[in-house]
């Protein structure tokens, strides 16, 4: 098991009080590992449960694998415009 | 012809118009956003709009060609910018153009429709009583909580 | 707050956008018809617009003030051009404010549909071949008929 | 029988060659008569057999009634924008 660090913005890094946050992963985990193993950490207490999870740039679904080197970010409600 | 980007200084609607518009472009369509005076009542200062912002350009950048592809090559310039804003500041500025009037309208309205939907932009208000907020448009009111410095 | 006019001299955009924003709109929409470099594929070089005056100033701002009604009190201003228009130039402006954007979006969009079905003012176009037509938009193709001058 | 003085504009001020017509009208008159009474005036031969026709600065249906000093016109199809 390696670990991967997640970018967290606005109302999220608020509520962690830090702008990453660094998640246990294994090789050929998908988002929803991500997410889960997101809650066994501390820091995320704070988190909502199933947030929107960015990796390279783009929104992506669960089922998403995951690769060395990919940049992973948790999406807050979006509210531009 | 299209673009998309974010800013850090002021929006300038007419430079953009002029940009987009051209000889064989008998339309033009525009949007703006802009911060205004209260929000559910609440009277508001001013908003810090914050961004992810290489995900937030290629989002942009994706809504500004699926416009294109949906609405007959229609041509598309948007400017979200980031920053401090006071309020009557633009935050969002939208310019379409094409050849006939239904593609310009259209074009406008999917990307401000597809811009509050999916880009990475967040904002901060600041409230006339010193308090701040993190808008979030998925609840109908938001809870006050303390400023993120 | 609303207004709506023919007028003689060019279209200002930007000042139309001034004169109609405040403090309480978050959202301004604008759509400028232009006179374009063709029409059904024939090369076109400028446009006469005329107008039956007092009845299309009556028109205009009955439709702006049903646009009122309708989108929630929506602010619009408009203006069209009337007289001799280079390749181009702005032929009407339509600009409206509102706290939201879809009262902005649909009050703009309300007013140009209507403003093409109900208000009389006429182009005749002038081709590159030196001939000239009035555009009937109620035929496919018109008949080119020799000038009116 | 008086008449009434009708004005014209843009292609139907071409196909007439003036900018007004004057055309028979009884009183108590409505629009519809105004048509039909048009299409006795041999200037009127070359405009359509049913233009729209704006009373004091709106359209009116063939039913209404036209009244002493009104303001007539026919108007050809519109091209604003």
């Amino acid at each position: 098991m390696s670990v991967v660090i997640v970018q967290l913005f606005a109302s999220y890094a608020e509520l962690v009080g830090r702008t990453t946050i660094t998640v246990p992963l294994t090789d050929g985990d998908r988002v929803s590992d991500l997410l889960r193993n997101l809650r066994s950490v501390p820091l995320a207490s704070a988190l909502p449960e199933s947030p929107r999870v960015a990796v390279n740039h783009a929104f992506a679904a669960g089922s998403t694998r995951l690769h060395p080197g990919d940049e992973i970010a948790l999406i807050p409600p979006v509210a531009g415009g | 012809m299209s673009r998309s980007a974010l800013v850090d200084r002021p929006i300038d609607p007419a430079a953009l118009i002029d940009e987009i518009s051209s000889p064989g472009c008998g339309a033009v369509s525009l949007f703006l956003g802009t911060v205004r005076d209260t929000n559910e009542g609440e009277p508001v200062t001013g908003i810090d709009y914050t961004a992810y912002r290489a995900m937030a350009e290629a989002e942009l950048a994706k809504i500004v060609d699926e416009a294109m592809r949906r609405f007959g090559g229609v041509a598309v310039v948007v400017e979200h910018r980031i920053g401090t804003l006071a309020l009557g500041e633009i935050s969002v500025a939208i310019v379409a153009a094409h050849a006939h009037r239904a593609a310009a309208l259209d074009g406008v309205r999917y990307v401000i429709e597809e811009l509050k939907r999916r880009v990475p932009i967040w904002k901060l208000e600041h409230y006339a009583d010193g308090t701040r907020a993190w808008v979030d448009p998925t609840t109908a009111h938001r809870p006050r909580v303390s400023a993120y410095q």
